[in-house]
């Protein structure tokens, strides 16, 4: 590194009381370079950041900061101020509650213009127009006036990204812009801010847990653990040769459209005890379809708003799911996948249609019959936290739904509880631990055991590992899937995730505003998806290879221009 | 936004009857009646008489008939006629709801201007030393009956210092120097009373907002401390704390009653103590009503303007 | 109003891990020892509280600690006995607000609809009403013994109670624990008693200290107003109202009752406080 | 006593300025004819007249009538009446004026205080403008004494007094807040010499320590009925005067049905007379302020018609469980006092003294204090029933037994008693016009009260009213009323 770098970081530690929870850390940013900064959760990726800006209030601070060679550790709370949104500026994780919900867009940019521009307002006013323009927000005069409520996600992120990029940062720190969005306004952002880095000549820093964005997007990655850098180097180099067990393992554990579905996905624990080629090798042979189990007819579902308004979340929905296959249900948020599921349970009364599971239509019955027929339909929640009751014990968790039929005596029930913790791969030690006391995976593979207790022949999986890190989710699809193999089970898989519905699913179902706009067998869907829709969702995801996901992006960059669909889609968003 | 407005007016009126018909029940379990209660001792009254003031006085109608006189009555804005006096209700209460305006308003406003610094001190930096001494404060202030604030208020300045009268009142019309005088005890020990849960609640809000995301955004603009505290803390703070000025509201109207029992101000709780002593239900239902109706249609505009102060309830967005 | 009284945000909870024991544990055994003293009154206290004797109105120290009434009855052994009338008072309405409070909100958040709105907009309707003319009518109409100023006292703090109740049971009914036991085909006493019960039951208990403290405040200003316990027992309340008639006499006879009311409510506060602070922190992530 | 020095009366120093009185109480309404509480009638001088008045030496003189004679068998009373009096509204006043108020004492329909006192009249005739012919039915000598608290108003205007009052006293009404506080300002119209004062508030203080604090912090100036704790301190302070009357003649009275058990059998009645600590009472109740009656008269000893052969009930715990037993009650009974909650803590301070006492004999009472409206309803109007239960509540008479003791007569006391042989005595006493017989007279209904026991009468008790320095001229008559007539600030 020949040039000067604008940010500097030497041995950097952050503490709270008596937890260090960055260790040490060294990063250097090159003018107008694009870093990606990836690790599992928790590896400290955020609080780097935020020591940059000196936003981790009541934090230690130890080592060095230098920006352009200034020590920021070392500056006044003033002048901090005066760096912050001028020289260094950063987007946030949470578009939806990063913009202050009861003061008006414009009013919001012009505050960031004007705090490093001493211009009139009319000046500020033109100035912010312009900025919501150049980050393609349509009608940007008219949404001036507008409260980020009235915004969409993705139109909320272009918003704090035209409000850091106000005063042309030299360097600009982006603590994973788009977890909270789907796929397809995710890799338009990212294309936002490479657009708007290239324009300024600003420095980026982009965190990350999705290794196929910062493929795509970065020149250079730098991989934390526990607080320490384990590697870091130039992308095409860190992943193709990935040099650290642990950078081996993320590598590994990646799901995206290019993996083997017929094998396991080597896991972090497995790569980093026995290495990158000793796992994943077993094969999965394919499943036996069986006969119809559940059979979805013309579901609807409407609900009441409290301003009167009614909303059809799902509007006639129909599909079947066979015994022994894993359905897929994909779509974005709020496209009516969850309704569908508590649908399919009765946990919710339906407005048209029927359901029939084994021949009886749980919508029909009620009372005891209906509380039989739910030992055979279980439910795994995609938060792995709320899904348990916090004031019990794991194996008081696993024991209700036995206690709730009076199955069992309360010996041959504790002996249920550890052949199902066995089953999920957790030791007895975790039978007297509460959900605080454990991982999200653990929680996670505690409510599949719950689940399993009753022995029920069916399992909706809502959203089960997006909640989940990189290497915690591959435990858990592994787990699913030889659970699957071993008892027969049939399951009913929801994601927005398609790589992972890939992964997963016999027969994937494609959702879009609470209709099925495209469902058949995997290999044919992924090979040819015929629905728009299903096109641009796959366009979107993102791939775990440097080269690959440039193509993936400029394919889809072109897509969009001759579509016109940013525009379009951000209309129709924005205004909904 | 209309219907939910219509609705919402639909309900408090729902509410107002219901609770016009609760305190009429009520009323009715006491025992004796104003009839008696006026005659005292006075000698020489036999149950004739007795029968005869009653039927005069319209007690010997059904209740349902008594009920629906009284509703009547309200509707047209005739509030009936006091057992005890010439004078009709309206009358009555328009002698008297001018105090207990004033003194509520005042309450609360002291109340506001003693818990808005308070409150927002003590968020800046919560368990420092700022903020225990305010929670100590608040929590003292809790536990302080309205009418031990007020004795230890007339102990401290009128009785040791003689800085301030006692008791009394006199119209703001009739000496506007005098009238403020009079009210500062009462005001404050309203305010005393009610600024506790302001702070709380205050503090809270405040330490909630300036823990969420966008106070960093904000602080990440490079906004001054105190800039993004008011232009932004205590902004969206003050918005759910009006919920809670609505409740702190209906606390000092039923405060009032103590308070001017203690400062001997003549308004409308002294008038309801007097009239559920006296047994006069004419006034007592109609004034009990009246400071009901005060609260619900506070809580009422508190949830209107709600709606219109948060630019999230304004739009019949799906994304509220 | 509890859960304003108990908001504490993360960054609070974090903090405070460490501090709030200490201070639950000691206002936990001064209000333990107050009401200790007053229940074994008639062992601790100095004299019979009725016994009168020419030594009226006397001040501080000598025979009597805490001086004299009117009627030259020991002034300690009043409040220590009194005591005993303010806690029955303040815990039998407690125990019944809770139950009905717990009853008509639970009966509110599970019912849900219509049923649920006209349940909430009755507790509000009774809020409105000013709860001290109410508990003037009620003891007008009914007398004033320690049990029905016990059931006065309750029903006037149930609506309260009963709001909380549903605001807690709904945020329960929200998680997905809940859904969870309804999707294993748990039975709805089952849904109640083990799944949400245990869950709001921290609520329960620091609204439980809010309701004895605010059972204190209105018993108090019932009795001030005159409407107290019926002579010669007296709860604070009425020994403070009798106090204040005297206050130019003998200064003590208000401020040793009003001590005891203002340091027994302030305490439960405090531990209002500090149970909500560790509720929250002992349960969630 | 008059406070202070006697200059205010003839308005020769008039200083002007405001005065404030207040009172525990606050005025409800303001017809004089149908005034339920004592506070009421401090108006009274100051409004209106009546034919008659008493004046500070407790002597009956005239008012609106100059003079009067009764006919030789005290039945027909004959006034002459001043001339050239109007109200306040310029209306003027004439016999026939006075004819139409007492038509409307009488009326009735009209229920009022004063009822027992006038309810001999049978014919009122307006001979001309000033004389007024009264006939009675039966014969009273002390009938100019009965018409004290008979105010002339104006009948026909009876309809809007409260909000238009008229009357012919030194002050009107410019100012009316029903139970709170009336304005009262010098009368334009009045016959007599122009008050002293420019304004007179009547205030209420219902919290009696704010009174007292007002006082002392001379936002009040006139404070009624001073809490006798109180009186002590105030007239150690030495910048306050205390207005007392003559001689006491309020009084306590505990009624109970002397109709049911065990009341209605004589020696319960004197065994609760045993029982009472009357010095106790005096002492912890009214601090001192008054006299004990031992002979349970409501008659102090000094009153100067008190008489007769009567029996000492002091303080006699073993008197009074004998008779106690010899009426039926044991040991382990239950009496019930009825008291008022939150006012007058006097009465329950007794109550709490007598279920000491009654506790040593093994009697158990039980103190009930209620709201007002509640207590009323339990024993009035007189008829009602309420066996074994001790109602307190006071008593404040002028001093002419004629008008203390007809509170005994049947239909009045709600104790319920009828005495053959003292209705008897009583209409001798009321008719004998020689003062010297009337003496005697009185003191043999006194003996047949006296050994009834249809009260218990535990002491006169003294009105204390406090002043400011300032004030004077304001004096107290014996029953508590208070005069401001001639009040003044210097
Ligand atoms: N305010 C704080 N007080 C104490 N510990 C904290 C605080 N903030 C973060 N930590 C701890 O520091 C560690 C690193 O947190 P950080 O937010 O940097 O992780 P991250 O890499 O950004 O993870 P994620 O992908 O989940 O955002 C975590 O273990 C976290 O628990
Ligand atoms: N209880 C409810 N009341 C009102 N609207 C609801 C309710 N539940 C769901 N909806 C609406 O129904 C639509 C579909 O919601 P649903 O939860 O089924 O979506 P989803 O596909 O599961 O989304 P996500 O990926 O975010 O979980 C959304 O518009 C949502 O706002
Ligand atoms: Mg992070
Ligand atoms: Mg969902």
């Amino acid at each position: 590194m020949s040039v000067e770098p604008v940010l500097d970081i030497r041995g950097l530690t952050v503490s709270y009381g008596s937890a260090t929870p960055v260790k040490g850390i060294d990063l250097q940013v090159a003018p107008g370079e694009k870093l990606g900064l990836v690790g599992e959760s928790g590896s400290g990726k955020s609080l780097t950041a935020l020591s940059v800006m000196r936003l981790n209030a009541g934090a230690r601070l130890g080592g060095e900061i230098r920006f352009q060679g200034r020590d920021l550790l070392a500056l006044s709370e003033r002048e901090m101020a005066k760096l912050r949104g001028g020289e260094i500026a950063m987007v946030y994780q949470d578009p939806m509650s990063s913009l202050n919900p009861v003061l008006t867009i414009g009013a919001q940019l012009i505050e960031a213009v004007r705090l490093h521009d001493r211009v009139s307002r009319q000046a500020a006013h033109a100035r912010a127009v312009e900025l919501l323009a150049d980050v393609g927000v349509p009608y940007p005069e008219e949404r001036m006036a507008q409260y980020p409520h009235e915004f969409s996600g993705g139109m909320r992120q272009r918003v704090m990204i035209a409000m850091a990029m106000s005063s042309r940062p030299q360097l600009l720190i982006a603590d994973e812009p788009t977890t909270a969005l789907d796929v397809t306004t995710q890799s338009r952002i990212i294309d936002l801010l490479d657009r708007m880095a290239a324009e300024y000549g600003t420095a980026v820093v982009l965190i990350t847990h999705d290794l196929g964005i910062a493929a795509g997007f970065c020149e250079r990655i730098q991989v934390l653990r526990h607080g320490r850098t384990v590697e870091t180097g130039a992308v095409d180099d860190v992943y193709a040769r990935p040099q650290d067990p642990y950078t081996q393992a993320l590598m590994g554990a990646v799901v995206d459209l290019t993996i083997d579905v017929d094998r396991p996905i080597p896991t972090a624990v497995e790569v980093l005890e026995r290495g990158t080629d000793a796992v994943g090798a077993e094969s999965l042979p394919p499943r036996e379809p069986g006969d119809v189990l559940l059979s979805v007819r013309d579901v609807t579902k409407r609900f009441r708003l409290g301003s009167g308004r009614v909303v059809t979340a799902v509007d006639g929905v129909s599909f079947d799911v066979r015994r022994g296959e894993t359905f897929g249900l994909v779509g974005e948020s709020g496209s009516g996948k969850s309704t569908v599921s508590k649908a399919v349970l009765a946990l919710n009364p339906i407005d048209g249609g029927a359901v029939e599971f084994d021949g009886v239509d749980p919508h029909r019955i009620g009372g005891g019959e209906l509380r039989q027929l739910r030992r055979r339909m279980q439910m795994v929640f995609q938060d792995p936290f709320s899904a348990l009751n916090r004031r019990q014990t794991v194996s008081q968790l696993i024991e209700a739904p036995l206690k709730a039929h009076g199955i069992g005596t309360k010996a041959s029930r504790s002996e249920k509880v550890r052949e199902m913790l066995r089953l999920v791969g957790l030791g007895d030690e975790f039978a007297e631990r509460f959900p605080r006391e454990m991982s999200g995976g653990q929680c996670q593979r505690v409510s599949i055991a719950r689940s399993l207790a009753l022995e029920p022949d069916f399992m909706v999986l809502d959203e089960s590992v997006s909640a989940l890190d990189v290497s915690i989710q591959a435990q858990v699809l592994n787990l699913l899937r030889a659970l699957q193999r071993e008892l027969g089970l049939t399951y009913l898989f929801i994601s927005h995730d398609l790589a992972v519905i890939r992964y997963m699913s016999s027969t994937v179902a494609v959702m879009q505003q609470g209709r099925i706009v495209e469902m058949g067998p995997r290999d044919d869907l992924f090979a040819d998806p015929q629905h728009e829709y299903t096109r641009s969702l796959m366009a979107a995801i993102p791939v775990a290879d440097p080269a690959q996901e440039r193509e993936r992006r400029r394919l889809a960059a072109e897509l969009d221009e001759r579509t016109g669909a940013s525009t379009t889609t951000l209309l129709t968003k924005g205004r909904a | 936004m209309i219907a939910q407005t219509a609705r919402r007016v639909a309900i408090s009126i729902a509410m107002l009857i219901a609770t016009s018909l609760i305190i009429f029940i009520v009323l009715r379990l006491l025992p004796g009646d104003p009839v008696i209660t006026r005659l005292g001792s006075t000698p020489g009254v036999d149950a004739a008489m007795i029968e005869r003031l009653r039927q005069e006085a319209g007690l010997d109608a059904p209740m349902i008939q008594q009920y629906l006189t009284w509703i009547g009555g309200l509707v047209r804005g005739d509030f009936g006629q006091s057992y005890f006096n010439q004078f009709s209700v309206t009358e009555l209460i328009g002698q008297r709801l001018p105090a207990t305006l004033e003194l509520t308003f005042l309450g609360i406003l002291l109340a506001v201007i003693i818990a808005l610094p308070l409150g927002v001190l003590a968020s800046l930096r919560p368990l420092g030393m700022v903020d225990r001494i305010v929670t100590a404060f608040s929590t003292v202030g809790m536990a302080l009956p309205q009418f031990l604030i007020g004795i230890a208020l007339i102990i401290v300045f009128a009785v040791q210092t003689k800085l301030l009268p006692a008791r009394g009142y006199t119209p703001f019309d009739e000496d506007p120097g005098e009238n403020l005088v009079r009210m500062v005890l009462p005001a404050l020990t309203l305010a005393i009373a009610a600024s506790p849960l302001l702070i709380r609640y205050l503090r809270a809000s405040m330490i909630e907002v300036l823990d969420s995301s966008y106070i960093r955004t904000a602080t990440g603009k490079g906004q001054s401390r105190w800039g993004v505290v008011i232009g932004h803390g205590l902004r969206n703070a003050l918005i759910p704390s009006l919920t809670m000025l609505g409740l702190i509201v209906g606390y000092t109207l039923g405060g009032v009653v103590i308070v001017e029992y203690v400062f001997g101000i003549p308004g409308l709780g002294s008038l309801a103590i007097d009239a559920v002593f006296k047994r006069d239900y004419a006034v007592l239902q109609s004034v009990v009503l009246l400071i009901s109706a005060m609260f619900i249609i506070t809580t009422l505009i508190v949830d209107l303007l709600y709606g219109v102060l948060d630019p999230r309830l304004r739009t019949k967005g799906r994304h509220g | 109003m509890a859960d304003t009284l108990t908001l504490v945000t993360a960054r609070e909870r974090a903090t405070r891990r460490r501090r709030f024991p200490v201070l639950t544990i000691i206002s936990a055994s001064v209000l333990g020892l107050i009401v200790l003293a007053s229940v074994l009154a008639p062992i601790v206290a100095p004299y019979d509280p009725a016994a009168q004797s020419p030594d009226r109105l006397v001040g501080l120290g000598g025979a009597h600690l805490l001086g004299t009434d009117e009627l030259g009855r020991d002034l300690l052994s009043r409040i220590l006995f009194g005591g005993q009338l303010t806690i029955f008072i303040a815990l039998g309405a407690t125990v019944l607000a809770m139950l009905l409070g717990l009853v008509w909100g639970m009966a509110a958040a599970f019912l849900g609809g219509w049923l649920d709105e006209l349940l909430m907009r009755l507790a509000d309707t009774v809020m409105a009403i000013p709860q001290i003319l109410f508990a003037l009518v009620f003891v007008s109409a009914f007398g004033a013994d320690p049990v029905k100023l016990a059931v006065i006292v309750g029903i006037l703090l149930t609506p309260t109670t009963a709001r909380l109740v549903r605001s807690s049971v709904l945020s329960e009914l929200k998680e997905d624990y809940f859904t969870a036991a309804v999707a294993f085909g748990a039975s709805r006493p089952r849904l109640v008693l083990t799944e949400v019960l245990p869950n709001v039951r921290g609520a329960i208990v620091v609204q439980a200290a809010i309701n004895a403290a605010n059972a204190i405040l209105l018993e108090a200003s019932l009795s001030f107003v005159g409407l107290g316990i019926a002579p010669p027992e007296a709860t604070w309340g009425t020994l403070v109202q009798q106090g204040y008639q005297k206050m130019y006499q003998s200064i003590g006879y208000v401020i040793f009752p009003a001590l005891f009311i203002f340091v027994t409510i302030w305490l439960l506060n405090v531990l209002a406080d500090q149970l909500g602070a560790g509720e929250k922190k002992g349960v969630r992530r | 006593g008059t406070s202070g020095n006697d200059a205010g009366s003839d308005g020769g120093s008039a200083t002007g300025g405001t005065l404030t009185v207040a009172a525990a109480q606050g005025i409800p309404q303001l017809n004089p004819a149908i005034r339920t509480f004592a506070w009421e009638e401090v108006l009274f001088p100051l409004l209106w007249n009546g034919l008659t008045k008493t004046d500070e030496s407790g002597a009956v003189v005239g008012d609106l009538a100059e003079k009067w004679e009764a006919s030789d068998d005290q039945k027909t009373w004959t006034f002459t009446l001043r001339d050239g009096v109007t109200f306040s509204d310029g209306t003027p006043f004439t016999a026939e004026t006075a004819k139409a108020a007492l038509d409307y004492y009488v009326d009735p329909d009209t229920a009022t205080q004063e009822k027992n006192k006038i309810s001999m009249i049978s014919d009122v005739t307006a001979t001309d403008d000033t004389t007024l012919t009264v006939t009675l039915s039966e014969p009273v000598a002390t009938f100019p004494a009965a018409l004290v608290w008979v105010k002339m108003i104006d009948a026909s205007k009876v309809d809007s007094i409260d909000k238009e009052p008229i009357g012919t006293g030194p002050y009107t009404v410019s100012k009316f807040t029903p139970d709170d506080s009336v304005t009262l300002v010098p009368n334009e119209k009045y016959f007599g010499d122009k008050p002293a004062l420019d304004q007179i508030t009547i205030v209420k203080a219902a919290e009696s320590t704010a009174a007292v604090t007002g006082l002392r912090s001379g936002d009040i100036d006139v404070l009624w009925s001073v809490p006798q704790g109180d009186v002590a301190q105030l007239e150690a302070g030495g910048d306050m005067v205390m207005v007392r009357p003559k001689s006491p003649s309020q009084w306590p009275s505990w009624e109970m049905d002397t109709t049911s058990a065990p009341f209605n059998d004589v020696r319960a009645r004197q065994a609760l007379a045993y029982a009472i600590d009357r010095q106790a009472i005096l002492d912890a109740a009214y601090s001192g302020q008054g006299v004990v009656s031992p002979t349970n008269s409501a008659l102090n000893a000094e009153n100067s018609w008190f008489g007769g052969d009567l029996i000492d009930y002091s303080y006699d715990l073993d008197k009074a469980k004998e008779l106690f037993a010899q009426a039926g009650v044991k040991e382990g009974d239950t009496l019930t006092w009825w008291g008022v909650a939150g006012q007058y803590p006097e009465w329950n301070t007794s109550g709490e003294i007598l279920q000491a006492s009654l506790k040593e004999i093994g009697i158990t009472l039980k103190i009930d204090n209620n709201d007002i409206g509640t207590w009323v309803d339990k024993f009035y109007p007189a008829g009602k029933s309420y066996p074994a239960t001790i109602v307190p509540n006071f008593q404040s008479t002028p001093t002419e037994p004629a008008y203390s003791l007809n509170f005994y007569l049947p239909g009045r006391c709600e104790c319920n008693w009828t005495d053959e042989d003292f209705t008897t005595a009583f209409s001798a006493a009321m008719a004998e016009p020689d003062e010297k017989a009337r003496k005697d007279k009185w003191a043999s209904v006194q003996e047949i009260i006296n050994q009834q026991v249809p009260l218990i009468v535990p002491l006169q008790s003294t009105v204390v009213t406090a002043t400011g320095e300032k004030v004077t001229g304001v004096w107290v008559e014996g029953g508590g009323q208070l005069h401001l007539e001639g009040a003044a600030l210097q």
